[in-house]
């Protein structure tokens, strides 16, 4: 199959999607004339044009407020806001505006917006480091996207730009230049979904992103110590696909968390909560969470490697939950 | 009349004022007697939802807008149905202008079938979009963006409609207003964004809060038209939405419209404005009153004409709320529908 | 001892901190000339005048902000929100600024501001009605108090109003006009305490503020018929006072947390991950939660009333959970 | 050298303006050199910073301050250093005018001991509350609200401090400037708020993004002073500013102060610029060279002499370089502290 960077594989996406349907349009800021920040929308501005392809100012409460507003009235915007840390600076229009606008007027309209949203965390200090879709999740009316691969990284967003609900789509920036194969074509990938990245018996690992990536090296790690790990990546936050984990989980009847966010009220919470709600009698050992542990990302490398999970720190959780 | 006067921030030197200028676009007398029926009814249906309110029918989060009909509905006059709308918490006159059945808002407010919104916005959220009522956002200056982006839609679907986005001068202090109109201003969109300046915001008077007299003079920040208008004269303000309609649908851009207006009653149904010290003066200034008075001076109604409208228009309402009392209340299962599509 | 509304408390912490410490300043829409909008800083104007307490306009990122900046100067404002669902229009002024100017800047400044905000169930429609705090549990930098009753609703003010840390304070609607006793005197009451509002030995409910009323109401009830329920009120969820509630479920063996925030990561998720990450040999039972079932809350009673626990379904649930 | 004009949306009509029209500050003999001597260490140890990034010593998150250093410095120069100040992510010229030392500035950029913020903030948040340093915020627009509060703590207290906050042009869209200005305004804060317009925000030009020329106009909106000046001319900056500084500490208020600035170098560190045409064209514009022949022409300093400043500033700058350099690296516990005091 071809070989893919994922941000090769987001442009892809927005190409193809727009080839297909006129009324998706791209901006935010620096995203059409130089073609992102990160480089990721290079060549739509020149293939679709200033109409279609435009840069916003630095205004992130109409960013995507102005997206809820094109998307009532029948437009299928995406929006880029430029470090997904933003999103509270447009929180109003996330939250109430994109997430409530349909419930608030008894459905009489759609809102079909995607807003993407660069995460993750590259020490570029605490306000552009963070990956905060456990806001979303929380919040009623949003659905939200963390894909981990190339491929499900196009696939996911073609799934968002069709989906008639606003979908905040998390990419993140250190994958950005990860390659990996990309069908041809036009595949979307369902929400709801979750993908078994690797199968395991003794003990379930949930992680997606730059945290699954650590997962994976310290799960193949661990294959050869002979402890058996599945690594089940959601590939969505909203909806959840609970079946897959509740599956697994009475298999290995051992759960660990690992995301980048912060660790109270982070994604693996929730995890956590449901399954002690639904699994209980299949669960064996105490749940697990590495995360962030409720302080800022500084700018400094040091002190995020610090408190971030590499993969050998994970391996040695892994092994210390099976002791 | 007062031709409209241009924001003093643009001086004479904008092109755009001079085209407001140009323009001259009184209301014709068919026009005056139904702005001035359908301000009757908005008043009299207001009065008694407060009334409702007060009674313990509906919750009192009703902002009744008296004082401030004429304006929204000469404004309304010179738009299209098709022009969409969102309209601010100050009354219902924007609604009942735009043709939405009485008890379709009663439903809203009391949570009973027939109405627009399932139960979900109650009385602030009424929708209809073959009326072109796009709804509110209960945060304010949460319309802001979304006005601008329907205008972006609107443009790049090369309709020749015009946004209308109405707002209070309280609003105008939120962030989103800036972001708004210099974007939509930028882009040229079809955005008219109107802002009824009545001096208060609940209980903060308009000095108190905002830097300017005039929020018009804001335009200037953004490179287009500001004009202020007297609320008290439903011509002013039809000829200067009729400009900045006229500018819109040319792709010329935004405008800022500010109606002088007067809030002649409580922030809400029960407040009783322990605060304010002007009621007595402001009843003085009710555009209504003049309007009757110009009405009956033109020979265009007699007072008799006018005490028959009152009737029908009283028991239209009372018929109205009669039926949707006998109405069945809505499911509380809605609670769990039109989150997602 | 003297019965006050929890109103009246409010407000009476708010005049003896004024009284004590001329840097406390107020302000907020609608605080001073009309003693804002629920009527609780009522009196205030009069007693300490428009220098230190005054309206601000409809601005929420510079209500919040200038609350920052000004404690970074040494002021101790307390800023009024006039809806908890609110601080979602400030998002980046409460989550990046108040939570981590300090951290971001290496110490060099104390953050003492409070953010009241108003929050609660009251059919006011999607934008007005909701308990966000789970928002901030999530954040780090953050305080977050939720008084339950008048003496915690002035002893936990005082409190905050004290800490060099930014406070978000969560005042309940439906309870403003709620009395009880509150004592005379300089009370403050320390953040991270929770309190055990009624003893039980078969199960611990954890709720706050309204659905500790309901929780407690049910309790009484379930008593009747010889159901022993725990009842334990956080007071402040960040800090969260583990060792009561981990104490608590180790006698009890079950638990279920109450509350009317969002239920997909709201409080109760926070709370079911710990215990299944630290109590698990103590729990017999599933977890269960009961909340706002991630859906906005509309503007009719109807529809808010088939959501929100009531106490005959908190006793219900109870008694299903102990069958 | 021109006065600063006011802007345009004020003509002349407004006091607040003539009080800026009867200053006279124009900088002295003494200050023009220490200006210039400042500005050629900002730029010569900026350069070695982009230098050091592009080697990989430090993250590229380095935005050069090339071409708008001589109007930071001569705004901060009639400043005392005592006046609280917010500085945008614009270059180092801002923080090495207070005098915070080389060696501080390097060990936050690279995290080492011996920085100001402990590796939490990195470079862009250096902080020094003794030189009146006190940060920025890394979400554009976010220095706004915090200026005002800061301004409203300095009004309560009853101090003569002004506070002084710089930003871009495109941060100027950010709806917090709008509530901002319009709180600091309608409270009299004693605020500057200091544009610095350099015709782009990355690589978005103004023109694209704003929808006036001139980010001053927008003072209209807020009833205060809206000053242009040339950001190639020391003497207009230092004037604007030391009125508005004096305006401030008389209690009247804040002003809006656009600097006409022109970027010399890329977005960040390592931006190629690819976006950009107008590159060849800035350099002439560059005011470093306008103020250098200045110096000559006035025989305040010999082409000579500024060659040894060169010389001396690049030693120094190689001195800090090797001495951070040499300094341990910040504890990764250091991840845990400075959240809750
Ligand atoms: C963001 C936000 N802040 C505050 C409120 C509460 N609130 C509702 S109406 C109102 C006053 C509005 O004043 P103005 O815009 O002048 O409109 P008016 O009521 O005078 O018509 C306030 C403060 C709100 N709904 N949203
Ligand atoms: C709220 C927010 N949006 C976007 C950014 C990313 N960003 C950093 S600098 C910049 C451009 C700023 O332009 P301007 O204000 O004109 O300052 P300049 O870089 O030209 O000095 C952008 C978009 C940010 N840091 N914060
Ligand atoms: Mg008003
Ligand atoms: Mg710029």
């Amino acid at each position: 199959m071809r070989q893919l960077s994922y941000a090769q594989a987001i442009n892809e996406a927005l190409v193809e999607e727009m080839d297909r349907d006129e009324n998706v349009i791209l901006y935010g800021q620096d995203v059409a004339a130089w073609g992102g920040i990160f480089r990721v929308t290079t060549g739509l501005l020149d293939r679709f044009g200033h109409e279609r392809v435009f840069d916003s100012p630095i205004s992130e409460n109409v960013i995507v407020g102005a997206g809820v507003g094109a998307a009532i009235m029948g437009m299928r915007p995406v929006a880029e806001l430029q470090y997904a840390d933003f999103l509270l600076t447009a929180g109003d229009e996330i939250f109430l505006k994109a997430g409530m606008w349909r419930f608030m007027h008894g459905g009489a309209f759609k809102v079909p917006l995607v807003v993407r949203l660069p995460s993750g965390s590259t020490s570029a200090g605490p306000e552009h480091s963070t990956c905060p879709e456990a806001y979303i999740m929380h919040s009623p009316g949003l659905l939200c996207a963390v894909p981990s691969t190339p491929s499900d990284a196009k696939g996911l967003l073609k799934e968002a730009i069709r989906n008639d609900n606003p979908v905040m789509y998390f990419e993140h920036r250190l994958l950005y230049q990860k390659k990996g194969p990309v069908p041809d074509g036009d595949v979307t990938i369902p929400f709801g979904k979750a993908a078994i990245r690797k199968e395991g018996k003794m003990l379930t690992v949930i992680a997606w992103q730059l945290m699954l990536q650590r997962a994976l090296k310290a799960a193949e790690e661990l294959e050869k110590e002979g402890i058996s790990v599945e690594v089940i990546d959601p590939r969505t936050l909203t909806p959840f696909d609970w079946d897959t984990v509740l599956e697994s989980v009475k298999k290995t009847g051992a759960c660990l968390v690992i995301e980048e966010g912060y660790r109270s009220l982070g994604v693996g919470a929730e995890i956590g909560a449901t399954l002690f709600e639904k699994a209980l009698p299949w669960l064996d050992r105490p749940f697990r969470r590495m995360a962030t542990p409720d302080v800022p990302l500084a700018a400094t490398r040091q002190l995020v490697d610090r408190i971030l999970p590499s993969s050998d720190g994970i391996a040695a959780e892994i092994r210390d939950m099976l002791k | 009349m007062n031709k409209p006067r241009p924001s003093a921030a643009f001086g004479g030197a904008d092109p755009a004022v001079d085209a407001i200028k140009r323009t001259n676009g009184r209301l014709d007398d068919k026009a005056l007697v139904e702005i001035f029926e359908v301000a009757m009814r908005s008043r009299i249906f207001e009065a008694r939802l407060v009334r409702w309110a007060k009674e313990g029918g509906i919750p009192p989060l009703l902002h009744p807008g008296a004082g401030q009909e004429i304006a929204q509905l000469a404004a309304l006059h010179v738009l299209r149905n098709s022009d969409p709308m969102l309209y601010a918490h100050r009354g219902l006159a924007y609604i009942i202008g735009r043709g939405v059945p009485l008890t379709a808002i009663l439903a809203d407010a009391s949570g009973r079938e027939g109405g627009t919104n399932n139960g979900k916005g109650g009385l602030m959220h009424t929708v209809d979009i073959a009326r072109g009522v796009y709804g509110e956002s209960g945060t304010l200056g949460g319309g802001f963006v979304i006005a601008t982006g329907m205008g972006m839609a609107i443009k790049k679907q090369r309709r020749d409609d015009v946004i209308v986005h109405f707002f209070g001068d309280g609003t105008s202090n939120r962030g989103t207003f800036h972001e708004s109109l210099n974007w939509a201003a930028v882009q040229k969109l079809p955005v008219i964004f109107i802002c009824e300046n009545n001096g208060w915001a609940v209980s903060v008077p308009t000095s108190v809060s905002t830097a300017v007299e005039d929020i018009a003079s804001r335009a200037a920040g953004y490179g287009i038209p500001g004009v202020v208008v007297d609320g008290g004269d439903a011509d002013e303000v039809a000829e200067a939405v009729a400009v900045a309609a006229e500018r819109a649908r040319a792709g010329e851009g935004p405008t800022l419209i500010e109606i002088k207006a007067v809030r002649l009653l409580g922030h809400f149904a029960t407040d009783m404005q322990e605060y304010r010290a002007d009621r007595d003066e402001c009843q003085a200034r009710d555009p209504m009153l003049a309007l009757r008075r110009r009405l009956v001076e033109a020979g265009l109604l007699t007072e008799e004409q006018m005490a028959e409208m009152e009737r029908r228009i009283t028991t239209e309402v009372e018929d109205a709320l009669d039926e949707v009392k006998a109405a069945p209340l809505v499911s509380g299962e809605l609670a769990f529908t039109d989150l997602y599509s």
